[in-house]
């Protein structure tokens, strides 16, 4: 066990600071208006001229070749920059992996190098009307003809899809197959004649994600990523990347963390009114300092050649539940100002509304619990 | 010992419940949003048309004359239909501000049936609630000066209105210049008046919040059992029964300690403050995971702004410090529970 | 709503405080030892003389023919005085309601009264060992055979069975029969040719309850109650009423309360030290209020012609969490104090082992969770 | 930054782990329970065998000479066992207490082979933790008196035993009478010695803590997958698998923070004393979620004498406030988390 930062490690946090010290945006418009969006892409953009866009990638497909802890690294320098959250997150840490995993190497060279530096905004495409927490009830078929599949049916749920280039999902590419067998998984441009994108307005009025209809829409063969009726395996790879280290890094948490202990100490009346209150926001404050250890001790495991197994259903359901304590947390501080379009209040409210998404996507939490009971501890079905 | 409620009283609250069922759909709520006061003009009309403005207006002045329990079926029917605010903030309290106030048959006189009638708009603000309700839209407002009641109008306040989560809402900051001239009561009156009134806002909003747990409840039974997942309705899971189930235990507890409340509040019972601020910690906790649990086994639908859901969770949201917040009612009712004998058998009733 | 005592009702009340004040014994050793189980039937005996062995029930079958709010005060003016709990509390707070709704004249005359002063000690024999939550899985047998039903088989998890004379319960006296059909109800007395009662420990080392095996036992016809295979209504009366009102009266919880108050009040360096710590007692104080509140409640909609429906199991619920988070408080308070064997801290140790068992008997939360989801909130199956 | 412990560590953890599988069974506790020592002979003899009383002993003195980190992985099984506290209480903190107590050569050199070799046997008592554990069957005790640091036999105190809920305990109040005879270090040496020695001795509670975690979920597991109810093994309801669940999110995430704690007090960091009390509260949250649902799912069997979940539930039980109850930990995570830039990125590690 050795817990301390290399030398290496510690010039590569000065090396990020100096630079997100220079470049961090002030705050941008929400990323789900038109005009946000393309704010948050040129800062992207930025990120990816200057070698940032993701780093653990290797250089040429316009990374720095960082290992998983100089991630970290990045990730607590950039949220404690005050950076914005990252436009392209499906794209560089669930689809961007799993290509490094998965993909040929035409695939990554013609993908990765685009998707760092946001020329390519990608969404992801799993769930359907009636396939959500039952992803292997998907029915969008893509029936192949020649080197082309031809997609036909219905996607929803797709962030940012609205303003995404491409998108990345499962399709049902053999006729009549059932459940998780027969599905592939492909890369859709969302130019192509036949696509319909209707955005769907979320809880604060933007519309934050998208329903996607497919017409007879022609993808060639080669956007399809692994074996044809194998996507279930590769999905599931990116379902382990979204629940596991790379969707949500701590460095997030713990920005949220910061503001939350600030907010707490610039209420002093708040907390003499209600002494309970020290101990929530403290507990909240310690949680968070628990995902990070956590999510350190992940790392070293990989490093010494683990794999992330069924426990990260744990990381899932904690880091969900922590965002939702940090909030409450700070709504109980603000009381009577928690409902009011205050600066201060709104980014709370818009903070706390956004994180009772957190138990809901990526796998319920629900879910997460029944994979935990089943595949962790081994209870029967 | 009854703790039912009179046929007359179920009565009315089912008429209201009728008349809103019809007029205070989602949809008329939301197109509320779009109005300057809040509320749609076909539900406004409904409210003067059945003659809500005059719930709380004495008989002798061409009102109803509720008592506390009346108000407490009526305001549970305001949450389970997301009914703007506007009633709840505006005549309800001023009625019952104005016919308590002391030496001021002149101003009853003029102001209750005006009032009765919706000729005449009054918005009340008080410390618990700085932010006045629906000042903007009123003609008259009841002011809190260091216990005193003022009344001002609205000619002689500035006026900002600040948005709230709840679109439904409509807050502002007033400020205002206290005189002589605009006091109607002063400290050593308005204490007592001002405290009642802060009590019956509480457990209005008590009431309230137990009508949006039900309506969320509701909301999710016919999701969930309707909605199929892993080729069975979602509703016969049991993780998700039991968040429901959750949910159904909190709001069953706290309907008897809400009643309790009212009852007390309205027979001028010594505890009745510490009594509403359980009723409103309790019904502030059933909503408070409703919304959570609500939108829990909705998935991601009850995440957008078409899903009917949102009305009722911002709602609930909007109110959880509205009135005194938790601080203010943990502490009035651990003062009241430590308390030497305070609770228990022989006490608990007088 | 008139939410005020008659006068009527508070001289009962006082009538009831002065004979209490008279006659309490101070405290008697466990009820779960042979000499606690005397003293506690000696109790019982002199409640049951002076006709305060149930109160509820007519004055011809040993009780005074109270109401229910009767009987609420009854309970609060018999735990407030320090009286010991029932010692055959599943006598006459579930086979007596049950006997007054199905049984025969003859049944009635010859079991209350002699219940009413613990001069017939009852224990319940539900649970086998293959039927817990899932009761209806009962395989204990009772065959006819003449005016006699022959039973075979086991039971077990019957609370104070050691100390018993008879028991009541669910016995398959319909061949091959499943589930809850084919099912009676029938009164057993302990001392019968046959019966082996294996006393089985609990937690804190005594035998609280026991395992109950019948080796050919012949019972009169005469002691069913309701008609032959149709024990399962019957036994659902008596869970209706198990989870309902008469087993838990809150009156035991504002006791408990009212220790937990004064607990607070004897250490103040405890609330100084952790100042949430007056929080956790205010709500579970107020939460013991709600819990009192809520049964007069229902015995007003009793009075007023009502009857308790599947909402009662978010009473078993609530009660159970009522205990526990009660006595967490206290064991919360005592710190250190309170894993020793002294008197105070034995009290509240014993108390919250026992309480571990609310949540699990009378039908598991889980259970209740599922009857409130399904038949009150109308869920599917 | 690595987390993960040495091949060596483990080896040994694992030798550890080998014996008490054998020789610590439930049966083993229990026979426990009926000895004065509260530890069943057997297992005595295999502490004394395998030498488990010299760990903390330098080299030097014949010792294993073991940080705090190798320690870190043995709690976790003595928690897990339930292995009776004797070694825990004893020459666990006695060979750390003596093997820093300043200008002691002469002492070190008479006490501690003699501990190692499992010749003396030396109780310690502070104000954490007033009751002195195994103080009966001590021959030395090393007691706090205003921080400094006392050494006194046995027969000059007076020794009063307190029963636990848990019957593997042996807890002691100890009168005696320090006197500059019986001071080994002074105030000032002894402030930080006694600080260490507590954060070792709840950082070792938090260990057991985890490992008790650990087994109560197996045998809830091994319970629920094998009992049937309604068809089928009660382990396939989501109810009952999410009570598990929820353990195993605790557990999980109480260990990295516990692993921070001993790494920090054994480097000295100087935030090891709030890292310790942060474990101390995952780890206790975790075991005592672990107790509660355990039984829920054992259902009536869990509750019986003879079912030996009693056995770790007790344990769990009686640790949660020894060694620092949660108003002390609590505190000393608050000062430490809302101080200026005290927790979080880069600040994390050092």
């Amino acid at each position: 066990m050795d817990l301390n930062y290399t030398p290496a490690q510690q010039a590569f946090r000065a090396q990020v600071r100096a630079w997100m010290r220079e470049n961090v945006p002030g705050e941008l418009p929400d990323y789900d208006t038109w005009e946000g969006f393309e704010a948050h892409r040129a800062w992207e953009r930025k990120l990816g001229d200057s070698g940032w866009g993701m780093v653990t990638w290797p250089e040429a497909l316009g990374g720095r070749g960082c290992d998983l802890i100089e991630w970290l690294i990045f990730e607590e320098e950039y949220y404690a920059a005050g950076a914005p959250l990252r436009l392209n997150q499906n794209g560089i840490f669930l689809l961007g992996p799993t290509l490094m995993e998965f993909g040929t190497d035409a695939q990554k060279a013609r993908f990765l190098p685009r998707m760092a530096r946001c020329d390519d905004m990608w969404a992801q495409a799993w769930s359907e009307p009636g396939a959500g927490s039952d992803m292997a009830a998907i029915r969008t078929t893509a029936y192949r003809d020649g080197n082309h599949y031809v997609i036909n049916g219905q996607k929803t749920w797709s962030t940012r899809a609205r303003w995404a280039d491409w998108i990345f999902g499962l399709f049902r590419t053999e006729q009549g197959s059932q459940r998780h067998h027969g599905l592939s998984y492909l890369l859709v441009p969302l130019d192509l004649p036949g696509i319909t994108v209707r955005p769907i307005r979320q809880l604060n009025g933007l519309a934050g994600f998208a329903e996607i209809f497919f017409d007879e829409v022609r993808v060639p063969v080669d956007n399809r990523l692994g074996d044809e009726g194998e996507g279930w395996a590769v999905a599931m790879a990116t379902a382990g990347f979204e629940r596991g280290l790379m969707l949500r890094s701590p460095a997030r948490y713990q920005a949220t963390a910061r503001r939350l202990a600030a907010l707490y100490h610039a209420h002093p009346d708040a907390a003499r009114r209600d002494p309970a209150l020290r101990d929530r926001v403290a507990a909240a404050l310690a949680a968070t300092e628990a995902y990070a250890l956590s999510t350190y001790r992940t790392v070293s495991q990989l490093q010494a050649g683990g794999r992330i197994g069924p426990e990260a259903s744990t990381s899932k359901i904690f880091w969900s539940e922590l965002d939702l304590a940090l909030h409450e947390a700070a709504l109980a501080i603000l009381g009577k100002e928690a409902e009011l379009d205050t600066p201060e209040a709104r980014r709370w409210m818009e903070g706390f509304m956004f994180a009772q998404a957190g138990p809901i996507y990526a796998g319920s939490n629900e879910i997460q619990r029944n994979i935990i009971a089943e595949r962790m501890l081994g209870l029967p079905r | 010992m009854d703790f039912t409620y009179t046929q007359d009283q179920k009565s009315f609250r089912d008429a209201v419940r009728a008349a809103f069922m019809v007029e205070a759909t989602p949809d008329v709520v939301r197109e509320g949003w779009e109005h300057a006061s809040g509320v749609a003009p076909a539900l406004e009309a409904l409210i003067a048309e059945q003659g809500l403005t005059a719930l709380s207006v004495p008989e002798v002045f061409g009102g109803l004359g509720l008592s506390d329990t009346d108000w407490a079926l009526l305001t549970q029917e305001f949450g389970y239909y997301a009914v703007p605010d506007a009633l709840l903030t505006t005549s309800y309290p001023a009625a019952c501000l104005i016919r308590e106030l002391p030496d001021a048959a002149n101003r009853q006189q003029a102001w209750l049936p005006a009032l009765s009638e919706g000729r005449l708009s009054v918005a009340v603000g008080h410390p618990l609630s700085p932010l006045v309700g629906d000042a903007d839209s009123a003609d008259l407002l009841l002011l809190w000066h260091e216990d005193e009641v003022h009344a001002v109008w609205r000619a002689d306040v500035d006026i900002t209105p600040v948005a709230s989560v709840d679109p439904s809402r409509r807050l502002c900051r007033v400020s205002w210049n206290p005189s002589s001239a605009s006091r109607v009561a002063d400290a050593g009156a308005g204490r007592e008046l001002w405290q009642r009134l802060a009590d019956r806002m509480a457990l209005a909003i008590a009431g309230e919040q137990l009508g949006l747990t039900q309506r969320v409840l509701d909301l999710a039974i016919d999701y969930t059992a309707q909605r199929k997942q892993f080729g069975k309705p979602i509703g016969s899971f049991q993780a998700v029964k039991h968040l429901l189930a959750d949910v159904a235990v909190k709001g069953e507890f706290a309907k008897p300690v809400f009643n309790r409340a009212a009852y007390a509040l309205e027979h001028g019972h010594p505890n009745a403050g510490a009594y509403v601020s359980h009723a409103r910690l309790a019904c502030g906790d059933a909503a408070w995971l409703a919304a959570r649990n609500g939108i829990q086994v909705h998935g991601a639908i009850g995440y957008t702004w078409e899903c009917d859901l949102q009305i009722f969770m911002k709602r609930i949201w909007a109110l959880e410090s509205a009135w005194g917040d938790a601080a203010y009612h943990k502490a009035r009712v651990a003062d009241w529970v430590l308390a030497d004998g305070a609770a228990g058998p022989g006490v608990t009733f007088a």
